[in-house]
């Protein structure tokens, strides 16, 4: 009964949430639904919100999921547009991305850890497991545990690749999901060295919490040199879609790609791209 | 205790207590630790108003709408489906028989499917294939699949229980099998039940990975049940996970969620041993 | 209560109920087989023999109990005025409305004194409050019970002794006003002078209802029968011996075996 | 006067009704588990077709980017952290549910009570949360990294306690008082009396329990993925970092596509398996027992 009850509703809802969107006039009116990286939906949430309260007939639904969510939903429009935490790969190229904010890379250690600078090769060394005591690269004695990123997340790819790794090389003692779970692994272990988002890495050392990020090829690890293309490892958080945005889906990414949302996403510990 | 004189505690006394007293106060640092956190934040403002700041800041009244609709979905899908399956393993089957055999070694695997995977399946199946989309809905059917086997088990459980007396005489007065459940082996099974109800709402409240997918992520009010709400338990996920600062308020959240809890299961204990024993009682 | 308002039929000599070549497995195994016997109406029929020779199982057979216990199979006839009740076609609950059960050990609802007896008759289409209120005070009167419970009819029925409980029992079976009494070692599980009082009430019914008894105790067989059957176990397996007048049986027994049983040498 | 004029014996239609609609209800969920099974079969197919079923078990690590799809650590994994929660909390569950009902004081055994009712309820997220920062560093400074399969039996033993403890309890609730009073009457200790007693005439009651938090313990993601470390590897002692085939997918799945999706559903399938097997050796060893 129940069940039936609740086809009846589903077909009710496909007819609802059809988008009345594709309008060129100046009101838009409908729903938008992005789906993908749960590292873009905190900002892409944000920037919706303050879509919808400048145009109040919007409803700007964020789903997470994973940038390969957001790539696959815009392709089977699922999702108006997607979400995706990297650069697009070439059997990706069907896709239109749209840049709204970048963010770097950056390896973290704990605050007590002496060692304050490790060169490229060192920390290739680290984790491929030929270094494995803080003492061969200046620290104390002491085992270090190497905090490595889950399968198919875009910053574990990125790092990979600038450091020309391959991740079976790869000799972790931890291996973590998300940025936050990475820095309170470190947080919580005085010997352990990871990589994480640079904004995230920040916000928490002004939280004061007892992390601290490493130059990378002597280059200092700040939103600043992540925004001025300085700092070498980045990745850009794009919006995607299947064809040429229009009508409501255009207006969204040009709002998200304008100056009027630098705020939230520097709210967001992200970085403003400058045209 | 008891019957040993009291400087003569028995070992097994001894053990249980140790036991007791251990377990109470591992659990009272994780709720010391929820409360010392989370209590700050909380305020009448936190229940009220709506999350900004990718939830850093503001409060949680969407959410909380959102988890309550989730639940109530929830529990009005799987309770009779639950009941109705129970009644007939514990009563119209025999334990031996390869029917009940089957759909208990099912309900058994189904316990162990990992959340994700019902969060998969209802993304593949209420949300995509039913065209119900991210919803409230599509996230209290998933719960409902998941919390099946536990409600099941446990009413199961509950009626068999029930002293065979109380069949045997109420069949020799020539009652119907349905009197005799709606009357007598309903109220009869009440603990049985209501630990299924404590344990399924538990569960469901408590889930982040089946709903990531179904009800989704959207903090906004909820107007119907087909629109995509966010859960508390996500909320906290995210939260802890996501944002970096977002640990004080998902501390807070997280101290709700457990006011919430005690609410509903208070409310839900009421219910099944007023409405229920009160049959038997008058 | 009047008579004539619980009295079904007079027609008291003849039987009831009959049981043709009646046999019955648990699984492969008999608990016992061809039992002929005629249960007369009005009569109080005496089952004696020792444990384990078939009494009880005989018993639940009368009223389809035995539909309730998985892999049991009921072999031969069992006729009710006439009517064959080893049919598909009879509902067992409309068969168990007019053959009412005591059993050994007094299992009163979890409910009030008064609900115990209402229940049954809610269900059974009486839902006037006031014919209710009658019915019961009248069936509790019947069991001796009404002058000591009266004041608490809607507290817990747990409460009462275990005498009072099996006359609840008996109450609560006789307000739907059954032609047939079935009984299972009622006053074994109650202390000597509980036992008494609910042999007396026993023995009361005669006349009224059709009763069928299931008893240990030979001297309440002989005190309160008028007829008497005898199981036994032969190969593992429930025979009926004797059967006959409680006269008969206890004084004139044509089996050696009954007479040992009868005078305590056996059993 | 008679009051049932009703004297004919044909069945009525009310129990019929009553049971179809039961076997309706049963027939649903019965769809569900179906519909489950055949999800996860349906998404591990394109991978099982293409590489085969022993490449997951014979394929010299789990790198499913570069086309090694090795699942047995993972399943080591699982078992061993399930294992180890349940061996500890199946007596710690018990344990507690005799406490509430048999030797706490009433007003403790309430609170008691109330507090396991709270437990059950706790999000693995916080339960994940706390064993990160709390508990992980404390077994760090013992035998670093500290996620490790130790942290995960922890974290499952508090999580699958309360379902053992509160199953547990209601099957005690149910042994009547007599038992009681009939060993005490014979002198027997309480203790004696809740083993020989109320231990065997509950134990379908506790069977239950058990499998109940079996199937939480060896299902749940978020906070095993939390503590154990996640390092696919069969793990020697109970420091090293584990992980399951739920921290798996979960760590995973966001961001598989093709041949590596497939792979992680084949995950969830293998664990359905795992369960399936213990469930039936369970149960064919305890079957007269239990639910003789």
């Amino acid at each position: 009964m129940a069940i039936a009850l609740t086809i009846g509703l589903g077909i009710q809802a496909c007819n609802q949430s059809s988008p009345i969107d594709n309008q060129t006039s100046d009101r838009f009116q409908g729903r938008l639904v992005l789906t993908g990286s749960s590292t873009v939906a905190p900002l892409a949430a944000e920037i919706g919100k303050r879509f919808e309260s400048e145009h109040p007939d919007v409803r700007v639904d964020v789903q997470t999921g994973g940038s390969s969510r957001g790539i696959a939903d815009a392709r089977n429009g699922v999702a108006d547009i997607g979400m995706v935490s990297r650069s697009l790969k070439e059997e990706e190229a069907d896709l239109q991305s749209f840049a709204i904010a970048s963010d770097g890379i950056g390896m973290i250690v704990h605050q007590e850890n002496p060692v304050n600078s490790l060169s490229n090769q060192a920390i290739i060394d680290i984790y491929t497991g030929k270094i494995n005591n803080w003492q061969q690269v200046g620290g104390k004695n002491a085992p270090i545990t190497v905090v490595n990123k889950a399968e198919g997340r875009s910053t574990l790819e990125l790092f990979l690749d600038y450091f020309k790794l391959e991740n079976s090389q790869v000799k972790s003692s931890v291996v973590i999901g998300d940025n936050q779970q990475g820095i309170k692994t470190v947080e919580g272990n005085p010997n352990a060295i990871g990589y994480v988002s640079i904004g995230t890495a920040e916000f928490s050392i002004n939280d004061s919490i007892p992390i601290k990020l490493l130059p990378l090829n002597g280059i200092a690890a700040t939103s600043e040199n992540v925004q001025n293309e300085t700092f070498p490892l980045s990745r850009p958080l794009n919006l995607v879609t299947k064809t040429q945005p229009q009508g409501l889906d255009k207006a969204f990414i040009e709002f998200a790609q304008s100056p009027q949302v630098h705020d939230i996403v520097q709210q967001q510990e992200f970085v403003p791209i400058s045209k | 205790m008891g019957e040993k004189s009291k400087n003569q505690i028995s070992l097994p006394t001894f053990i249980v207590w140790a036991i007791a007293l251990s377990v109470t106060a591992v659990f009272c640092w994780i709720l010391g630790d929820i409360l010392w956190h989370g209590v700050g934040q909380l305020s009448w403002e936190f229940l009220t108003t709506e999350p900004r700041n990718a939830g850093r800041e503001g409060g949680i009244a969407p959410i909380l709408i959102s988890t309550c609709l989730i639940l109530a979905v929830c529990l009005a899908v799987s309770l009779p489906l639950s009941v109705g399956t129970a009644v007939l393993l514990a009563e119209f089957t025999t334990t031996e028989s390869r029917f009940g055999r089957l759909v208990r070694r099912s309900l058994d695997v189904l316990a162990g499917v990992p959340s994700i995977v019902f969060g998969l399946f209802g993304n593949a199946f209420f949300s995509i294939k039913l065209g119900l989309g991210f919803s409230i809905l599509s996230g209290g059917l998933t719960l409902a699949c998941m919390v099946l086997p536990i409600l099941i088990r446990s009413a199961e459980e509950g009626f068999r229980a029930v002293p065979t007396e109380y069949r045997l005489g109420a069949a020799a007065l020539g009652l119907s099998r349905t009197t005799t459940l709606w009357k007598l082996l309903l109220p009869a099974a009440t603990p049985g039940l209501v630990v299924g109800l404590v344990l399924g709402i538990g569960r469901a409240i408590a889930e982040t990975a089946a709903l990531i997918f179904t009800s989704g992520y959207v903090d906004r009010m909820p107007e119907s049940l087909l629109d995509s709400g966010r859960s508390l338990s996500i909320h906290i996920f995210d939260l802890s996970m996501n944002v970096a600062g977002g640990d004080a308020n998902a501390y807070a959240s997280a101290l709700v969620l457990l006011i919430l809890l005690l609410l509903v299961n208070g409310m839900a204990t009421w219910i099944a041993q007023f409405w229920l024993a009160r049959r038997i009682k008058s | 209560m009047k008579k004539s308002q619980l009295t079904q039929n007079s027609r008291l000599s003849l039987p009831s109920m009959q049981t043709e070549r009646l046999s019955l497995y648990y699984g492969k195994k008999a608990a016992f087989t061809d039992v002929t016997m005629p249960i007369y109406s009005g009569k109080i029929t005496a089952l004696i023999g020792p444990s384990g020779c078939g009494k009880t199982s005989f018993l639940s057979c009368l009223n389809r109990l035995t539909d309730l216990i998985p892999h049991t199979k009921v072999v031969g006839s069992i006729r009710l005025d006439a009517v064959e009740i080893l049919n598909n076609r009879v509902d067992a609950i409309a068969l168990r409305r007019r053959v009412g059960t005591i059993f050994q050990k007094p299992n009163p609802f979890p409910f009030s004194i008064w609900k115990n007896l209402a229940f049954p008759l809610k269900e059974h289409g009486i839902k006037k409050r006031e014919q209710l209120d009658r019915l019961i005070e009248t069936t509790l009167q019947d069991v001796g019970l009404w002058s000591e419970v009266k004041d608490r009819l809607h507290t817990s029925a747990l409460f009462l002794s275990g005498g009072q409980k099996q006359r609840l029992c008996i109450a609560r079976a006789l307000v739907l006003q059954p032609e047939v009494l079935l009984l299972d070692e009622p006053c074994s599980a109650l202390d000597p002078i509980s036992s008494g009082v609910v042999e007396d009430l026993i023995a009361s019914l005669r006349g009224r209802y059709t009763v069928v008894i299931v008893t240990h105790n030979l001297a309440q067989a002989r005190r309160i029968g008028d007829y008497a059957a005898l199981f036994w176990v032969r190969a593992e397996v429930g025979r009926l011996i004797e059967y006959g007048t409680v006269e008969q049986i206890f004084t004139a027994p044509q089996q050696d075996l009954t007479a040992a049983y009868v005078n305590g040498i056996r059993g | 006067m008679t009051l049932f004029n009703n004297k004919n014996l044909s069945p009525s239609q009310s129990d019929l009704v009553l049971l179809w609609i039961l076997r309706g209800f049963a027939l649903l969920t019965g769809i569900i588990v179906v519909l489950i099974t055949a999800f996860l079969l349906l998404e591990a197919l394109p991978v099982l077709q293409q590489v085969g079923w022993l490449r997951f078990v014979s394929d010299p690590s789990w790198h499913p980017v570069q086309g090694f799809y090795n699942l047995m650590p993972m399943l080591w994994g699982s078992l061993l952290v399930t294992l180890g929660a349940v061996i500890l909390a199946a007596p710690l569950g018990i344990g507690s549910a005799i406490f509430c009902q048999y030797y706490a004081p009433p007003f403790f055994s309430g609170f008691y009570r109330q507090l396991i009712n709270l437990l059950a309820g706790i999000p693995s997220v916080v339960y994940g949360f706390w064993g990160l920062v709390v508990l992980v560093p404390l077994i760090g400074k013992l035998q670093p990294p500290g996620t490790s399969l130790l942290a995960g039996i922890a974290i499952l033993t508090l999580m699958i306690l309360p379902t053992i403890a509160l199953t547990a309890e209601a099957s005690f609730s149910e042994v009547p008082t007599e038992y009681f009073q009939g060993a005490a009457a014979l002198g027997i200790s309480r203790w004696a009396t809740i083993r020989s007693v109320v231990l065997p005439a509950t134990k379908s009651g506790l069977f239950t329990g058990l499998i109940l938090g079996t199937g939480r313990a060896i299902g749940e993601t978020m906070a095993v993925l939390m503590v154990c470390g996640n390092v696919v590897q069969t793990p020697t002692s109970i420091f090293d970092p584990i992980r399951t085939l739920t921290a798996n997918i979960a760590l995973e799945m966001a961001y598989a596509t093709g041949n590596h999706r497939s792979a992680l559903f084949v995950s969830g399938l293998l664990l359905m398996v795992a369960i399936a097997i213990l469930v039936a050796v369970a149960e064919g060893m305890s079957r007269r027992n239990i639910y003789g």
